[in-house]
Order: C-alpha cells, then structure tokens, then sequence
C-alpha cells in the first residue's frame, strides 16, 4: 500500500515530542515542530523536518492556545495533529475543533476523550460495562447508619472520607463498625472546617494497593486489542517514577492477567475508544481490581509495552489516526516476552524530592545491551521550572525481571548527567531494595521504606576532583 | 591554583590543584588537595585520558571511570549539592547568607507566606508555599526558632539562592 | 544466585570489543581492555573498566601473539578470556592454552574448536551426525566414467571443479551428461595449467544459493539450544553486508525451520559444543540444504537473533564459560517474534566496493524507535587499513519484515557520518531494490543487479555548500 | 572567500562564500556560489542554526535537515568522493596527476607488479595487487594504453593518492 505522505504537527516539546517525530519519519510523514520564545532552541526540533514559531511564553499562550495552534495548522497545510501527553492531549475541545476543521486529530474520537475525561461519568461508564470500580456508596451518605450499612455490605476495612476531600486530608480508615461509629462525626467535623462541606462517602479500603494499568491498542476499523499490563506503583507524590511490564504483582497469574486484560477491552468496546489508551486499576492484596480512570493518549510509561510485546505504539497510533491499517498482529497473536522497567530520570532532588532547575554541562552514556533511553537532554540544556522536570526514561529488556532489573543497575550506573542534581541516585537505592527486588511492593513504597534515606548527601571530594579534572582538561585544549 | 565551591546552604568545599603533569600519550596527572580532609590523606592524583572524544578519570592509574566533559564549569554537581565554581579567589558576596536564613533552592513564585516576623515557629512547620515547577512546594521550617525579617512578598518572582527570611534558633 | 566478579581480558577490538565489555560489566565482572601502540585511544576502552597496553604494532605481535596475551593475563590477575570474532577466536591452540594456565577461554572447548576448523573432518563428523552435505565425490574422480556415474547419482545440474581450484577459476556448471563429456577434458587441462593439479571433483550445483545459518547456545551442562535461523545471502567479495532474522527464504515455513534448526543442534550435540556458535548451511532453490561449516565464536550478525528471540548472546556466552547457568529459557520456551535486519556499514567505496580509509569528522544520528547501532565510531577516529573496516552494525527491528525494512530506510537516513566514504549508499540502493524487499534474492544478489549501478556519483554542490556551512559554523564558535 | 575542492581523481570544485549574515536567535545565512553550476541559478542561501548542540542547514528555511559538525576542516568526503579542501587558496603542487598517471586510492602495500614499461595493456587487465586493509586489492586499467613508467616497487608501502604509473592511452 503506498501511503501518501501527511504534515503532522507535534504539539508537544520534551521527549515525548521527540518520540513522536522519530515515528512520524519513520511511516514516511512530514513532521513539523514548533518552537516557543522560552525554548527557541527546543531539543524535539532536531527530529523534525520543518519548524514553526509559535509565538509566546506561558503554556496558556502557546501548547494550550488551542485558537492559535488552529491558526498554525491551517497555514501550514498540516493534515494531522498529535499532542502527546500532557498540554492538550486530553482535551476533547481541541479533538472537535480540529475535526471541524477537517484535521485529524491522533488520538481518540472527541466522545470517548469526553466520557473518560469526567470521573463521575467514566465510572458510570464503567460499572454500566461490566467492569469493577470500588464499592462504596455512590455518593454522599445520609447519616451514620447509611455508612453503617454500606460498610457492613461491602466488607472492612472501609475508607470514611469527604466528598470534597484530596490530597489525603478528610479522610479516615476504619477497620469495624466500632470504628465507623466512633469516627463518623469527627472526619464530618473536620470536612466542614477543612472545605466547608460535611459530606462523607463511604468506600472500600484497599491494603497495600497496586497501581495496575491495560494498555489498549484500537483502531477506526473497530479492532480494539490490549497489550497487556504495566505496573506502577513505585510513586512519589501520587506521580509513578518506576514502571514495569508486565506486572510483579500479578506475575505468573495468567488467567488474572487475561482477565484484567479483558476487562480493560470491554470498557475500551463500549465507549468507542479508537486509539492508543490506558486503563488504569487499583489491585488489592487479594487480587481484587476496580477501575480508577482512562488514559486517553499515549502515556509516559508505553516504551516498557513496546519492549515486551514489540509493536510500536506510537507508529500504530498515528495509523490508526488516518484510518489505515495498524502494523499490530491480531489479539491472538499478540505476546507478551521477557521484562521491561522503565525510570524516570528527573531534574529532581533524590533525597527531598522537589525539583531541581538547571543547566546540563556533560552527558555521557555506557549501557547495557537492550537499554533504550527516550530523552531531551544534551550539553546545554536549561532544565526551566517551566516544563516538567522529567528530561528522560531509561527503560531495559530482558528475558526475566531479574535480567531486567541487573541491566537497570549497570544502566543507571552508565549514565551520567553533570550540572544537574538528579534522582538517578534514588534509582539506585530503589533498585538495590530488597522489596523491590523481590517484585513484593505497594503504592506506598517510597513512604513506608524511604530509600532517599540511603543517599550519600556528603560532599564527596574524590567526585569533586575527578569534576575539576574535566574542567581543567578542557581548558587545556585536550 | 586554589578553587572555592560554594553551596546555596551548607559549607564551601576548598579543593587545591597542587600540581599538573602532562604525560607522553595524552594522560595527564593532577594533583589535588583540600584542607577539608583529602580521601587519601594528604593529597590525591587524579589520572585523566582522552579516549574516543571521552574524558576517563583514574585515581590509581588502573581501574578508569568515564566523566563527561564539563563544557560550562561555573556550576558543579555532587550528590545533591550545587556547587558555584570559583577558579583561583573566593568571592565576596556570594554564599553569603548567615547562619539562620533561608535560602530558596529553585526559582518560583511566592504563593503564599504563612508566617508574620516575631512569630515562634516549631520544626515542620510550614513557612511558605512557593510555586515552582508546575507544583506547591512547602518550605519547612528545619527548627524551632522566631521569624525575626521576611524579605519576600507574595506574588513576588524569585531567582535561586534568594534569601528569603532571618529565622533565629531558639536554644 | 551471588556470583562473584571475575577478571575477564577482552583479546579484541572494535565495535565487538565493546560488546563484550558491556555484557562483561552489567554481569557484575570487570572488563579489562587491550590497547596496541597503533590505536592508543582505541573505542573500546571507553566501556572497559582496567586498559592493558599490548605493546607492538602488527596484529602478528598483538591480538594474535598468544604467549604475550598469557603473560599479561597472568600478570593482571585475569580470570577469564573473551576472544570476540577474527583474532584467536577460533584458535584451539590458544583455548588450550588458557586452560593449562587455568584460565577460562570464553567460547567452546577447544576439541570442538579443532573439530570444527578443519573442512575435511567437519564434513566427515556433519555427515556421521546425519547432517546433509553437499553430494558430490568424496574426492577426485578417477576419470569420466566415474564422474558421470557420480553425476547421474546426484543429479544435474553439477559442478566440475578443479580440487586445487578456488575463487571461481576451473570449473564449469554441467547441466547434463552431454555437457558433462564435452567439458571434462577442457576443465583438466585449465586445472592443469592453473593449478598444476589436473584432479577434479563432481558436486551438486545449488541453484541460486541462499547461505541459511542457525545460532546454536550451548552450556557446559549439556543443554544445546538452537535461537532459530539467519538469512546472509546478501554479500559482497564472498562477505556478508547484510543479514536478516527469520529467513525470507523459509518464511513461513515452519517445519522447515524446526527441520533445519533441528539439524544443527544434532551437529553441535555430535561435537559436544558448549558455548554460542553458529551452522553455516546452503539452502537450494527447493529447499534442500547442506552444510557448510560451523563457526565456533560469536558472530557480526549475532544481534538480530538477540533482536528476535529477546536472548542477550553475549551474556549468556559468558555465563556458560564460568559454568554458570545461562539467562536463556529451555527450547520450547524460545520463540522468534517479528523480524530484525541488520547493515554493515564500512568505510568502504560504496560503488567500486574498495576500502576507504579516513578520519571520522563528525557523526550525527536520529533513528526511529527500534534501531541498535553497535558501533566503534567518534569523532577524530582514523580508519586505518590495519583493521577491518567495518565500523558499526545497523539493526532495526518491527512486527513484520516490511516494518523491519521501513524503520532500516528511516536507521540509514538518520545516520550521517562525516569525513569517511562508507557503504551507506549502497545500502539505500539495496534496501529499495524490488527483489531484495520482496525477500526474493540469493547470494548473488549483488553481482547480477549491481545495486551499486543506481549511486549517484557526481560532486553535489548542495551537499558540498552544506558542508561548508557546518565548517564555517565551526569556525564562527556557534 | 574561495574554497578549492580537489580530489584525488576527477575534476576539481571551486566554491564562493559570497556572503554571511548572523541574524538574531542564532540563525545564521550563508551565501554559496560556484562557477561549477549552482544547482538553484546563480547563488544558493543555505541557512544554519544550532539546535540541542548540533548543526542544522536548510536551503528554503522551511526543511531543515542535520549535518553533523566537522571538527577537522581539511578534507570532505561527498558520496564516493574524498576531497582535500583549501580555503581561500588554490594549492600548488596538489592534485597535480596527469590525465594518465594512476593514483593509490588507499594506502597499502605493493604485493605484485603484473605489467612492465612498454607494455601494451587492455582496459581490464590487472597491473597491480595492493594490499590494503587486509585485502588483496587488484588495480585495474581503466582503458587500452601503454605502461609509459612505473614509479612503485614491490613490497613498498604507498600513502593514498601516490602516482603508481603512467599509463599513455591508445587511439
């Protein structure tokens, strides 16, 4: 089939921007890029064809100036538009605007961007499908006795928390009716105080939960396949920094995963889901899943999938965008080989954890083989507290975890980023868990084992010798 | 040639470049030492090769260690510390904030400011949230003392190593 | 597991030297690494812990000197000896060395070495093994009654060829027992004449040969694997520039492959082989093949099967020297998956195909996703005639053969090599050859559609004022 | 400024930089001519910005395609052919092969001389074997002529671009 070449617009910067433009040359597509005042010199151009100015500074005024991004596509004679993750990726506005103006939009149909984009609705959506979200009442609780009963029907311990609450405040974990009784009145009391508003729901607590997600590969053809499963439940800050494929947790347990699996296709069938997604589930430590939301892009974590299963996501989904056939296999023919980790290297503080601007003045590589490193950085770039401060994710393959895991250590180990403070050092530590390496670990890992506690902190003079070594040396001219 | 490393908090590293040799071969020998204790005891050589467009650095001539180039040396990276580089004097001014104040470790915005001067501030309490990096970041206090002057307003833009206010311990 | 590091002395150069070094360290073990007086600043220190200097400067006193290379790794404590590909990689005489001096020799033991690098015994020991060789006299025929009585056996179309003969001089295809009458006294006197040796041979003549080779891994426990087969036939001078894995030939046709792979497991087993290696075969129009020889090291082309089958052969190799349990499944837990293709990239005229020494001045990749570029290049570096001038490995790999093709077209245009003549050209040619994408050709693909016929020539003046630009650049100090 | 281009075989190429503008953001234009043939008419703008380290040239400013950056200036390689390149002037003494005069491609080493002075070759024949790069390298000729002089011996080891011989050709 000859393909006629599109102008794909890459409405991103980063690494992803960067992934994208390698996959739009490759299929023979025209990628053009665009540049802001505050990174005219942006790494991702050096993977397009052409470049476009898209004047301003805040995001607001450029990757979210969905009327000005309109206004660059038409001048430009673009066909298609992929937004990455993040910026607009998820905005079913932008999906319509660009439909109404003939472009494609590579991702899925505005609907399902919609329907998966409000909690309430994807959760209706949801158990309408047939798939499990987390038992609990459906909204605010009448009175004690209304908590009472739900408690007692879904089973303890059970989470008794504000329906205003977030970021863990309002919330209480109750392990018996005696607990519920005696908390009720005083997380009421606290939930009003703390948002002006006493409404209390009454849900399932999950034990030590898992962060498990299905990724889903459909096209316009209304194949929808899945790819399997990621694990993510090493988080700092509710955001995952390790991931991996398939998932420790549910590791030789082939009808669990083909049934999580399945589960994740039937909700992707019934809102008509088009593209590239993610389903995400919390895992309890019986095994139990409930679905928590729906990616409806490209994520972060695809390479640790591209590496296990061999389909190139990224190249299927600008296919799929244009209505031709994807270069995936059917479901049946789909497997899932060896083992993927992903890290998320970031202009990051390894120990407090906060972020970390700066300049990178040296990078210099010696991995493994079967590493592959999606990344911005080179000598030069300003890491800005404008943009997210993941500047790459160093990903390794191997026939088993433990292949995996020992290419992860010699990886990190040969990568080596100067100028910058990275949470290279906090892999590090995480990988040499013993939790970890066992695959036996919760969301709450970082919290629980806090391995930035294992981190060298002390100005290290050999490490500063060998530094001012380089710097001499290239005053020297050497 | 004698070099000032200054942290935004903590203690300035000196490192002392006693000696360079350049061998036949491209190696070159450098010769360090620091008042502040030298891992070797009194000083140490560095060994350094160019090999395929790459620095390697060697402290025993035998096991070799890649090092990327530093194409901009005012800045240097160890651990989790950022270090201002000065080559050949210290410099006035700089790192030079005292004992008790605290110092913003990335640019941001001040979002809000929780705090009043005269006020007694335990160890954990929050200070100040500044908007950095797309988040709320809490500045802590890292002990029980006064808020004696605040040099920041809210809204206000900061650059890194910003003095933001004069906390006094209390015994 | 806990394994303890070992001293592994890389007696090698190059792109292989590197990785062997990057298995040797992500195993835990310490990479120590030759340098000779005539490459100083050789590439693959960069990824070796320890540099050893192998004083002397023709290969006869260095890489090739065994009593030099034991000394030293005597001398600096060496454990174990990896050879990679050439050099003494299949010495016996030098296996047998190490093991008198206790030392491990990374690759087969050396009766297998031996048993393999002679013609004549490896033939003798391939057919005891049932193995297919070549039909054919066993020697010279004693006159043409004998060789149209060996003819009519094997069936036409044969070969007669001078026994002393070589590179295509004295002999002559015969389709029939008329042909065979009129030539054989032409054939004798040229052999006569050419060689001063009139004897001559009668073998099946392969029609349009392809060169099929499986990877065999093998351990000293006794477990010989077979990694499913390569296809090689695109070659230049008798070398292979480019190799594929499955086989286009045998495509789909899997007991053929299983048939096949079976058969060189049979050889390893009969020669009791324990290490990585590969059974050379030729396979027939009609599918019908013999073997060839067996290489008794790590190959060039060894990446696209680690690309298919996931299987780190390096690694494993390693792993199998010190006795160690290999990270590779059992047999029927090895699956090939998709299609992997690999370039060899030389500094070599793309058009006359003569070596093109030179000095790399400047490098610059940007390949899709799912390319590997096992490579010795960096700026400054001098291809010198003293070494082979193969300078990288290009691999990509895809679902399918047509998406391994499309992402190898996306690999060569995003590889920019400055300062060098390399074959990059002629791989562009052949990669959109009709024939070659259509996975129709044989070994004498290069010789009878002369891709090389199809290079543009003539001094660009685009190119050229490009070049000056980037020079200028330079100069300016941007 | 005038830059010779001259390569070992074939005809010489002489470019004009007639013109270099610095624009603002790093942009940078170049303005090329050659009395060669310019491929766009008269002169061709190539423009150049530096983009996450590396160089990027564009001739219309829309598409824009890496080069990478020439660190060592004097000698350029386009497809086949390797080019010494002078700038600003032409070079005595260099590329001065006759029309047929044979020049080493590679160095090498002289393995066997097949022909003689006087001889009378055909285009095809084989007239020396060069080592070079582990191989054996024929040296063929290229047309029907006559050995006018050798000017290599056997076993000497020969630097790239040595006159080998002369080869007067044949009507």
């Amino acid at each position: 089939m000859i393909v006629r070449p599109a102008r794909i617009l890459i409405v991103n910067r980063g690494e992803i921007a960067i992934r994208v433009a390698r996959a739009v040359r490759e299929l023979g597509h025209i990628a053009v890029g665009l540049w802001t005042d505050n990174e005219p010199g942006a790494a991702h151009l050096a993977y397009c064809d052409e470049w476009v100015h898209l004047e301003g500074h805040g995001h607001a005024e450029t990757y979210l100036n969905i009327s000005r991004l309109i206004e660059l596509a038409r001048r430009h004679d673009i066909t298609a538009v992929h937004p990455g993750y993040g910026f607009l990726a998820e905005n079913d506005g932008f999906a319509e605007a660009l439909d109404r103006e003939g472009l494609v939009f590579v991702g899925p149909n505005a609907r399902a961007i919609r329907m998966m984009g409000d909690k309430a609705v994807s959760k209706r959506v949801a158990r309408q499908a047939g798939v499990p979200t987390i038992p609990g009442s459906l909204g605010a609780v009448a009175d004690l006795a209304e908590a009472l009963a739900i408690a007692g029907e879904i089973a303890y311990p059970v989470l008794l928390k504000a329906v205003a609450g977030g970021g863990g405040r309002g919330m209480r974990i109750c392990r018996d009716a005696r607990e519920v009784e005696a908390n009720f009145e005083a997380v009421q009391r606290e939930a009003r105080a703390a948002f002006g508003n006493g409404d209390l729901l009454v849900e399932k607590y999950i034990v030590n939960p898992r962060h498990v997600e299905v990724q889903i590969l459909a096209d316009k053809a209304g194949n929808v396949r899945h790819l399997f499963e990621r694990e993510c439940s090493i988080q700092r800050r509710h955001q995952k920094i390790i991931e991996e494929a398939p998932s420790p947790f549910i590791g030789d347990n082939e009808p669990l995963r083909l049934d999580i699996c399945a589960t994740a296709v039937k909700l992707a069938r019934a809102v008509g889901y088009d593209s590239a997604g993610t389903v995400e589930f919390v895992m309890g430590e019986d095994r139990s899943y409930y679905f928590l939301e729906m990616n409806t892009r490209i994520q972060v974590e695809h390479p640790i999938t591209e590496e296990i299963t061999g389909i190139d996501l990224v190249a299927c989904m600008i296919q799929a965008a244009l209505g031709q056939p994807v270069d995936a296999p059917p479901q049946e023919a789909i497997t899932h080989r060896g083992h993927a980790i992903e890290c998320r290297i970031c202009a990051e503080d390894p120990v407090t954890l906060a972020p970390t601007p700066g300049t990178v003045t040296g990078l210099a590589t010696a991995f493994p083989q079967g590493t592959r490193f999606d990344h911005c950085l080179y000598e030069g770039l300003e890491v800005t507290p404008d943009f997210d401060p993941m500047v790459g994710k160093l990903v390794t393959r191997g026939m088993s975890r433990a292949v995996a895991v020992r290419k992860m250590h010699a990886a990190l180990d040969g990568l080596a980023i100067t100028g910058l403070v990275t949470n290279i050092p906090l892999h590090k530590q995480i990988l040499a868990d013993g939790a970890f390496i066992a695959g036996k670990y919760s969301t709450d890992f970082i919290e629980a084992r806090r391995p930035q506690d294992g981190i060298q902190t002390q100005a290290d003079l050999e490490t500063i010798y060998r530094q001012l070594a380089s710097i001499e040396a290239a005053n020297m001219g050497l | 040639m004698r070099y000032y490393l200054m942290p935004i908090e903590g203690s300035e590293v000196v490192v002392d470049l006693a000696k360079t040799t350049v061998q036949t071969g491209g190696l070159v020998e450098f010769v360090f030492a620091s008042p502040d204790g030298d891992p070797k005891g009194r000083q140490s050589t560095i060994y350094l090769r160019k090999i395929a467009g790459g620095y390697f650095t060697s402290m025993d001539g035998v096991r070799w260690t890649r090092i990327p180039r530093l194409t901009r040396s005012s800045k240097i990276v160890v651990g989790n510390q950022t270090y201002d580089l000065y080559r050949g004097y210290k410099p006035s001014g700089v790192g030079g904030a005292h004992e008790g104040d605290l110092v913003t470790q990335m640019p941001g915005m001040v979002a809000k400011i929780h705090v009043t001067p005269g006020q007694i501030v335990k160890k954990g309490d929050v200070l100040l949230i500044l908007d950095a990096m797309k988040m709320e970041n809490q500045i802590i206090s890292s002990r029980e003392g006064i808020i004696r002057e605040i040099f920041v307003r809210e809204g206000e833009s900061l650059a890194k190593g910003r003095i933001i206010m004069e906390l006094e311990a209390l015994e």
